[in-house]
C-alpha cells in the first residue's frame, strides 16, 4: 500500500516498518470497524485493532464527514463511536423489530397434517391428531396466510377442508406441496431418531401431554 | 501391531512384477494398512492407491490400480485385519474387471466391455477427486464471521412490537414424523370391513322370511356380493346360519337337514301348522 | 418511474400524493434498512418497507456503486442484497470471529456435491462418495440451514433431492449458485455429469426428467 514513499537513510527504513497506512485506509479500517461491532468503539480501542501508527480519531472523523446526510450516520455516544440509522428514516425499521415467536406445538401439526393431508376437514386433523383442534390454532394459521379455506367436502354436513397457500411454501422454501418429503425419507435425514429424553416433560402446559408422552414409546422402530 | 510385525509380512513385492519394493513404496504400503480405518469406502482408497502412479487421473491404468487393490486386499488378509464387507465387494468386482480386461471381448457375451467399465472407475475417481478439490476451494473462500462479517448492532430505531410466529421445514417434518410414527402403532383394532353380523343376519332374514313359503336352501338367503371373498363368505354363512337357529327358536322358521352335510334349508312357520 | 404522466384536476392531488422520493432519497432509505439488517433483504422486502413508487433495485444498485472500495459493501445473496464487511479487513475483527462450528470431512464432501450438482438425490451423492452417507451428516446441513430439501425427482421412487439455501450463498459470499468456483470447468470436464454406470440400464423412460434435473439452476450461461 504506502510502501513506495522514498526516504534517506536508516531513519527510512525504520519509518517504512512502521509506517501508517493512509488516510483513506484508515477511514476503511474505522468503517468496518464500526459496522461489525455490536457496541459502540472508542478511539483507543480503535487504535489498538487498526496497524501500529493509524490515527482512530481522525479515521473517524473523516468517516464521519463522509456519511453526512446519508442513510446511516457516524454518531458519537458517549466516548466511543458507533454507525446508527439516520432518525428520519426510522419509520423504515419497523419490521426489524417483529418478535419471533415459535408457532406452538398444536399449531405446528396441525399444519404438518394439513399440509400432508390436504384438503382435509377439521375432524380429519382431530382423528390424526388425536386431540381437539382449538378453534385458536386454525384462526392463528388463517391469520398467517399459511392455510386457507378449500373446496367444501361433498359428504354430509359439507365440512370445509383446508389447504396450505403459496406463502406457506414460500415461508418452507417449497416449491409444491409435493415437494414435502415423505416418512421414508425423513427416517433417512436421520429425523425420526431425536427421541426425547424419558421423563423430560416437554411443554407441560399444553393439553397434549399425555398423548405425547404415549407417542415417544413408540417413536423408535 | 507393531512396526516389526508389519515389516515382516511385507516382503512380497506384489503387484509391480520382479521390481522390488522402494522403500518409499513399503512405508507407503504400511501406511495404507495401518490407516485403512481412515479410509472412506473403497473409492477413496483406489484413489489414494491411484496417486502412487503419479499420472493425471485421466491417464490412470485401471489394470494396474486393480492389481495394486487386490494386492492390498491380501495383504491385509494376511495380517488378519478384517475388511469391511465393501471392501471384499470391491475386490471382487475388480478382480472381474481385471478378467475382462485380459481376456479378448467375447462377442456371444452380453454386458458392458471390460475398457467400458474401467472407464466408468476412472470417471468415478476423478470425479471424486473434483468434488475433494471443489470442497477445498469452497471453504477455502472468504467465510462469513471469519473473514468477513455482518452489521453487529442490528436497530432497534422504534420498537414496535409485533408478534410473528415462525417455524421452519424441520419443526413441520417432525412434527408430521412424531403423529405418523405414532399412527403407526396404533393398537390392534379388529378390522371389520368383511365381518357380517349375527344382527345383520338377523334383519336381512327378517326381510325375506315372509316370502319363503317353500323349503329354501340356507344359502338364498346370504346377502348378494358376499360369495365371492372366502373371508366374507365364511362370515356370512356362519351369521345365517347362527340368525336360522335364532329364527327358529323364536318360533318364526322351520329347519330341516336331509343328511350330514347336506344343505340346511328352511322355511316360514305357519301359525296353525302347530308342533 | 412514471410517475411524471401529466395528468388534470383531481387525479393530479392523486398522483403527487403517490410521488416516490427522489432517487438520492430512495438510496438513502436502501442504505438504512440494508445496514440495519444482519440478514439480506429482498428486493421485494425492500420495496414493500419503502414508500409507495420506490424502486429497490434501482436504489440498490447506485449504493453498491457508492461502497465500491470502501470497509464495507453491498452484496448480492441470491435474490437478496446485504451489506457485508470487505473481506481484506477480516484480519481486524478477530473480536467479532465466530467460532466455527468444525464440520467433518464427510460433511464438507457431502456439502460441495449438493452445491455442483444440485439439486441431487442421497442416492447419487453416495454414487459419487463411494460411501453411504451417515443420517448425522444431513442432518448437520440441514441443521446448519445450508441445504434444504428441493423439488421430489422424478424417477421411480420419486426420492426427494437436496439443494443448497441462500443462508449457504451468504455464508460463502457467493451471489448464486453460478459462481461456485470452478463450476465452468468441472462442467466443461463432463465431471457433473450424471453418468450411468455402464451395463446397468437406468430407467431410459426417464430421459427427459434426468435432462431437466440436471439442467436446471445452471442453465442460463
Amino acid at each position: 500500500m504506502a510502501e513506495e514513499i522514498p526516504a534517506t537513510e536508516e531513519t527510512a527504513a525504520r519509518e517504512t516498518l512502521f509506517e501508517a497506512p493512509p488516510l483513506a485506509e484508515q477511514e476503511r479500517m474505522a468503517e468496518a470497524i464500526l459496522f461489525a461491532s455490536p457496541e459502540p468503539v472508542s478511539i483507543a480501542e480503535l487504535n489498538a485493532r487498526m496497524p501500529h501508527g493509524c490515527d482512530g480519531a481522525q479515521a473517524v472523523a473523516s468517516l464521519q464527514k463522509r456519511y453526512e446526510g446519508r442513510g446511516v450516520r457516524v454518531v458519537r455516544v458517549g466516548e466511543a463511536w458507533a454507525i446508527r440509522t439516520a432518525p428520519d428514516l426510522g419509520y423504515l425499521m419497523q419490521k426489524e423489530t417483529v418478535e419471533q415467536r415459535k408457532l406452538s406445538r398444536a399449531a405446528i401439526e396441525t399444519l404438518a397434517i394439513i399440509a400432508y393431508h390436504q384438503p382435509v376437514t377439521r375432524a380429519e386433523i382431530e382423528e390424526i391428531r388425536g386431540v381437539t383442534v382449538s378453534r385458536g390454532t386454525i384462526d392463528q394459521l388463517l391469520e398467517m396466510e399459511w392455510i386457507r379455506f378449500g373446496r367444501r367436502r361433498m359428504t354430509p354436513g359439507r365440512p370445509v377442508t383446508f389447504v396450505v397457500t403459496p406463502s406457506f411454501l414460500d415461508h418452507f422454501g417449497l416449491e409444491s406441496p409435493r415437494d414435502l418429503p415423505g416418512l421414508k425419507d425423513l427416517r433417512a435425514a436421520g429425523l425420526l431418531d431425536n427421541r426425547p429424553v424419558p421423563g423430560r416433560s416437554e411443554e407441560p402446559e399444553e393439553d397434549e401431554d399425555a398423548d405425547e408422552t404415549t407417542a415417544n414409546m413408540f417413536e423408535d422402530d | 501391531m507393531s512396526e516389526d510385525d508389519l515389516n515382516a509380512d511385507l516382503p512380497a513385492p506384489d503387484g509391480d512384477g520382479d521390481r522390488p519394493m522402494s522403500v518409499a513404496e513399503r512405508l507407503a504400503a504400511e501406511a495404507l494398512i495401518v490407516d485403512v480405518e481412515g479410509f472412506e469406502g473403497p473409492l477413496d482408497l483406489l484413489l489414494t492407491l491411484s496417486r502412487t502412479q503419479k499420472v493425471d487421473l485421466r491417464k490412470i491404468s485401471v489394470f494396474r490400480l486393480a492389481e495394486q487393490y487386490l494386492a492390498f486386499v491380501e495383504r491385509a488378509k494376511t495380517l488378519r485385519i478384517e475388511l469391511a464387507a465393501d471392501y471384499l465387494v470391491m475386490a471382487a468386482w475388480l478382480a472381474f474387471l481385471k478378467s475382462r480386461l485380459l481376456l479378448p471381448p467375447d462377442p456371444e457375451e452380453e454386458g458392458p466391455s471390460g475398457e467400458e467399465l474401467a472407464a466408468h472407475l476412472a470417471f468415478q475417481l476423478e470425479r471424486l477427486q473434483a468434488m475433494r478439490d471443489a470442497a477445498a476451494r469452497l471453504m477455502a473462500r472468504d467465510q462469513r464471521g471469519r473473514d468477513f462479517f455482518v452489521r453487529g448492532h442490528p436497530e432497534t430505531v422504534t420498537r414496535v412490537r409485533r408478534v410473528a410466529y415462525s417455524a421452519n421445514l424441520l419443526d413441520l417434518m417432525q412434527a408430521y414424523a412424531r403423529l405418523r410414527t405414532r399412527d403407526e402403532f396404533r393398537p390392534f383394532v379388529m378390522d371389520r370391513d368383511n365381518v357380517f353380523t349375527m344382527e345383520q343376519a338377523l334383519d336381512h332374514m327378517r326381510g325375506m322370511i315372509g316370502f319363503a313359503g317353500t323349503w329354501t336352501d340356507l344359502a338364498s338367503y346370504m346377502p348378494p356380493g358376499w360369495a365371492e371373498d372366502p373371508m366374507r363368505r365364511r362370515s356370512v354363512t356362519a351369521a345365517t346360519f347362527a340368525a336360522s337357529l335364532e329364527l327358529a327358536k323364536q318360533g318364526q322358521v322351520e329347519i330341516r337337514q336331509s343328511d350330514t352335510f347336506a344343505p340346511i334349508q328352511l322355511r316360514r312357520r305357519e301359525g296353525r301348522k302347530n308342533g
